[in-house]
């Protein structure tokens, strides 16, 4: 059914198709709109869930663990402090390998206070063990979200997802998405198969501590998982295809950039700015193209460099600053590795922060930047108040 | 043994792991003082006093010896002994 | 009823001999059963019973983080119940876990009301970590982190009214109990199993390597607490102080002497004027509690 | 593709006037998207909100700069706020005002003074003027019809909230038409 739906509704929508038995959630901006959606559902029957108001985001995914431990299909959802306050129970969840679901709002982190949107917070825990994937529009939030469930909950996998989307620019945008029947979904996504759980008819002990005769083994039985769910992830896209009829299988998309002589990378919203002015580029004679990247974990390099193949310049769009580093964004610097090519040139663009607007004329300049090849650099600093 | 994933494990395995080694005294009970109270069994943080034909026994695998069975039998039916290994 | 000869503990475990809340575990689970799930802090008792894979608990059990059990606790017992399912949840933590890091995570847990149990299993100090202070770490007692000094007497602030606080959350029970008494503890971790909501119980556990006494002495130590008054075993049913033990209360040198933590007090000489604010406070407990036989 | 911007206060709906005029474009076959300036202004401050027209998917995301139309809900805000910035010529400006406006209407720009005020008091008996605009916008505009705008308040509001709000629109749209 096409509807016209705000982001954050949608992606409520979303988790209502795939019935999580716990939803476990700590209202922050911009984010509370879902939950708030979600506890309305639950009030009105139109989703059967225990909802746990928890006291905050700490507890919210501590209690979602539990939730999950004891063979539920959980839901969580945050934003930026919130992502941070949890942190710790992040790592916890991947290393438990438990398959937890959660909606990330992308905003920027305090200090200075900022409810607006950059992707620190969600970039910051790359390293903890969750897939992340990144939304463009309403719709993508919403399919990636089912795609997550059954890409996580797969026993090749058993890890758990970001879903992360632009904060405000997609979680309070209305836009028309095609909401699936409840059958279609089930039948993409069959109930939860927990491989370890809590059961005093099977009793197990979890979470165990590991000396240094175990730790690494579990650390890199993790990463194997990760680099397992990249075809997992790729095969739920084929799947979802199949039933939804949008194409998921790739966890990278490219935009005009067969011929083309700069590349863009970018994640998330601003990707669909990134497009209209490759457009407009283009009709100026311009061979540039953009690379969207939908997976940061796990993180799809072979395609990467195959799809940037024969482009010598190549830009990336960071909504993300890696304070001290030297190319000053985050994903710049796995885009080079990627490439792992001395003769093409990969500038980062550190751009967007806090909620700056950004305008076709800016991915337009970030566009002649590249082409200079002047980067590793912060766009659009107000040199006035420096 | 391939790990089980999430730092998961089957129930009760520290049996495994015999404690008997830590002891430096044993408890030697005394069959004819004791008067079958259970205080050693129920007390002990091994868990280790095991029941045999009504008669209370120590677990010398896993006994660390720590003689709160002998401190607290009201009969003052266990000794503690140094232990010869 | 409890069935008494149930040991969900298997042996094996790392604890030191003579280890209370070792024994506290054993008791613990004979009072609840074994239909129970358990939801473990991080700290002493987490790290004996639990290096991969030698797991001593035959009980399904769970260890997340430090602070988190009570919310972790409070998503296992959503889960069970959309599932329909019967098991007891309760969560087995220390002090530091209880009193310090995890009180938000309690207090949320606590006012959503879950049906859980929460068990504190109180040795008064970070024992996991070597011998630090926590909120429940008696008035001067030396720790690690409130050593005794030229200008320091130990641990500078009374004990944290945990229970207390966890009453006024709306608890439908709330007890205290000690390894001195061991089929109190099975008595009142049954009774909160079988209690619809967020029941709290603190155990006693003394610590031979924390407190600096022979592991022996354990169950004596506990025993001695209680007939100091400086620690009271009560039951709060509703908010109201239902039961209280009672007893011929000795002078708290007798408890405070026979441990390490403490020594600074007597020895070079004989510190008066501290024991006596010692004394105050099992006079208080006593006076608040009543204690005290009436002979 | 053509953008509107919605200029308003705190409190008064402009942001509920873009998500409905979009619900009634997509209802009208047209590929809309309807967005807040996000932001933290409470009750009273100026606030803005969008809505994007086009036969096609709306990539783009960034804030609404050249307007083709533009709705101001009080006509005080023209002192503090360059409601007129960017607007295209031959687009349209609503106003909702009783009299004359201070500052000068841009060249080439289609003005549509509307006492909303005063119609959203005698029909829905508050000074809430955000359906009333709708109606104007979809007279002057072409972007929806009036069917669908009232579809869309519809599923927003219910009862007689509903009613008077449809007859809100409807009456600034006959105002509007009849103005032509």
């Amino acid at each position: 059914m096409k509807a016209i739906l705000e982001g954050s509704h949608a992606i409520a929508e979303a988790v209502r198709l795939a019935k999580p038995e716990v939803i476990s959630a700590y209202p922050i901006t911009p984010q509370t709109h879902i939950v708030e959606r979600l506890a309305e559902m639950v009030a009105n029957g139109e989703l059967e869930s225990e909802y746990i108001c928890v006291e905050s985001e700490f507890s919210a995914l501590s209690a979602a663990l539990g939730a999950s431990c004891a063979g539920s299909r959980v839901y969580s959802a945050t934003s930026s402090q919130g992502l941070l306050f949890m942190a710790e129970v992040c790592f916890n969840v991947a290393g438990m390998r438990q398959p937890i679901v959660m909606s990330i709002a992308n905003r920027a982190v305090s200090a200075p206070l900022s409810i607006w949107n950059d992707q620190q917070d969600s970039i910051a825990l790359r390293d903890a063990g969750w897939i992340q994937l990144y939304a463009e529009d309403v719709q993508e939030s919403f399919d990636l979200h089912l795609l997550a469930y059954r890409a996580c909950e797969d026993h090749r996998v058993l890890l758990p997802a970001f879903v992360c989307f632009d904060g405000f620019i997609i979680s309070h945008t209305y836009e028309p998405v095609d909401i699936p029947e409840e059958k279609e979904v089930q039948a993409y996504l069959p109930p939860y198969n927990p491989l370890n759980k809590l059961d005093a008819d099977d009793p197990l002990s979890m979470g165990m501590y590991a000396t240094p005769d175990y730790y690494m083994e579990f650390r890199y039985e993790m990463d194997r998982a990760m680099d397992r769910s990249l075809a997992v992830l790729k095969e739920a896209g084929k799947e979802f295809k199949k039933i939804f009829g949008r194409d998921y299988s790739e966890l990278i998309e490219s935009y005009k950039l067969e011929d083309a002589e700069v590349a863009i990378v970018a994640l998330g919203s601003i990707c669909g700015t990134i497009k209209d002015a490759v457009d407009e580029m283009r009709a100026e004679g311009k061979k540039v193209g953009l690379l969207k990247i939908r997976a940061l974990r796990p993180f799809p390099a072979e395609d990467i460099k195959k799809a940037l193949s024969g482009i010598k310049k190549v830009g990336i769009f960071e909504k993300n600053i890696s304070i001290g580093s030297r190319m000053k964004g985050a994903v710049g610097y796995e885009v080079k590795d990627a490439i792992n090519d001395s003769s093409v040139q990969v500038l980062s663009y550190v751009a967007g922060l806090g909620g700056r607007d950004i305008r076709i004329r800016d991915i337009k300049k970030i566009t002649e930047e590249i082409e200079k090849g002047k980067g590793d650099c912060f766009y659009g600093i107000r040199e006035e108040l420096i | 043994m391939a790990l089980r994933i999430g730092c998961a494990s089957a129930p009760g395995q520290a049996r495994d792991n015999k404690t008997g080694s830590w002891r430096v005294f044993k408890p030697i009970f005394d069959h004819e003082k004791c008067t079958s109270c259970g205080m050693c069994q129920l007390i002990c943080p091994e868990g280790c006093v095991l029941t045999d034909d009504g008669k209370f026994i120590p677990d010398y695998d896993f006994c660390k010896g720590c003689g709160l069975c002998a401190y607290e039998c009201p009969a003052k039916a266990i000794t503690m002994e140094t232990e010869e290994k | 009823m409890a069935d008494k000869s149930l040991e969900m503990v298997e042996c094996g475990h790392r604890a030191c001999g003579g280890c209370g809340p070792a024994l506290a575990a054993r008791l613990i689970l004979k009072g609840a059963g074994e239909r129970t799930i358990i939801c473990a802090a991080t700290g002493c008792m987490e790290v004996f019973s639990t290096p991969y894979p030698q797991t001593a608990w035959k009980v399904p059990w769970v260890h997340s983080l430090f602070q988190n059990s009570a919310a972790v606790a409070s998503g296992i017992e959503a889960s069970l119940k959309r599932q329909g399912r019967d098991e007891h949840v309760i969560c087995i933590c220390g002090d530091g876990a209880t009193f310090d890091i995890g009180v938000l995570c309690i207090s949320g847990a606590f006012e959503r009301g879950h049906n859980i149990t929460y068990i504190c299993y109180d040795n008064e100090a970070y024992m996991n970590t070597g011998i630090q202070r926590s909120g429940a770490t008696p008035f001067d007692a030396s720790t690690t982190t409130s050593p005794a000094g030229k200008n320091s007497l130990g641990n500078s602030r009374p004990k944290k009214d945990m229970p207390q606080i966890l009453a006024a959350h709306g608890a439908p029970y709330v007890a205290t109990c000690s390894i001195a008494y061991p089929n109190d503890i099975i008595k009142k971790v049954e009774r909160a199993v079988n209690i619809d909501g967020p029941c709290y119980i603190q155990i006693h556990t003394p610590c031979c390597t924390g407190w600096g006494f022979d592991g022996s002495k354990t169950i004596e130590l506990g025993k001695l607490a209680i007939e100091t008054g400086l620690w009271v075993n009560f039951e709060i049913v509703n908010g109201k102080l239902e039961k209280v033990k009672k007893v011929k209360r000795k002078p708290v040198e007798d408890y405070l002497k026979v441990q390490k933590r403490f020594a600074h007090l007597f020895k070079p000489s004989l510190n008066t004027t501290e024991i006596a604010k010692i004394q105050a406070i099992a006079d208080a407990n006593a006076e608040k509690y009543g204690i005290d036989l009436k002979i | 593709m053509r953008e509107l911007r919605i200029h308003g206060r705190g409190g008064q709906g402009s942001v509920t006037a873009a998500e409905l005029i979009a619900v009634a474009a997509f209802k009208s076959g047209v590929f809309s998207q309807a967005f807040p300036a996000f932001g933290v202004e409470r009750r009273g401050a100026p606030v803005q909100a969008f809505v994007r027209f086009s036969d096609e998917k709306v990539r783009l995301r960034s804030q609404v700069y050249e307007p083709d139309y533009v709705i101001v809900q009080d006509s005080s805000l023209i002192k503090d706020v360059d409601v007129f910035s960017g607007l295209k010529k031959g687009g349209i400006i609503i106003i909702n005002t009783s009299g004359e406006i201070s500052g000068n209407i841009p060249d080439g720009v289609r003005y549509i003074p509307i006492d909303a005020t005063r119609l959203a008091l005698e029909i829905l008996g508050v000074p809430i003027t955000n359906t009333t605009l709708m109606g104007a916008f979809a007279a002057a505009s072409g972007e929806i019809s009036l069917d669908a705008l009232e579809e869309a308040v519809r599923e927003r509001f219910s009862g007689s909230l509903a009613d008077k709000n449809v007859a809100a629109s409807r009456a600034a749209y006959e105002m509007v038409k009849g103005g032509v």
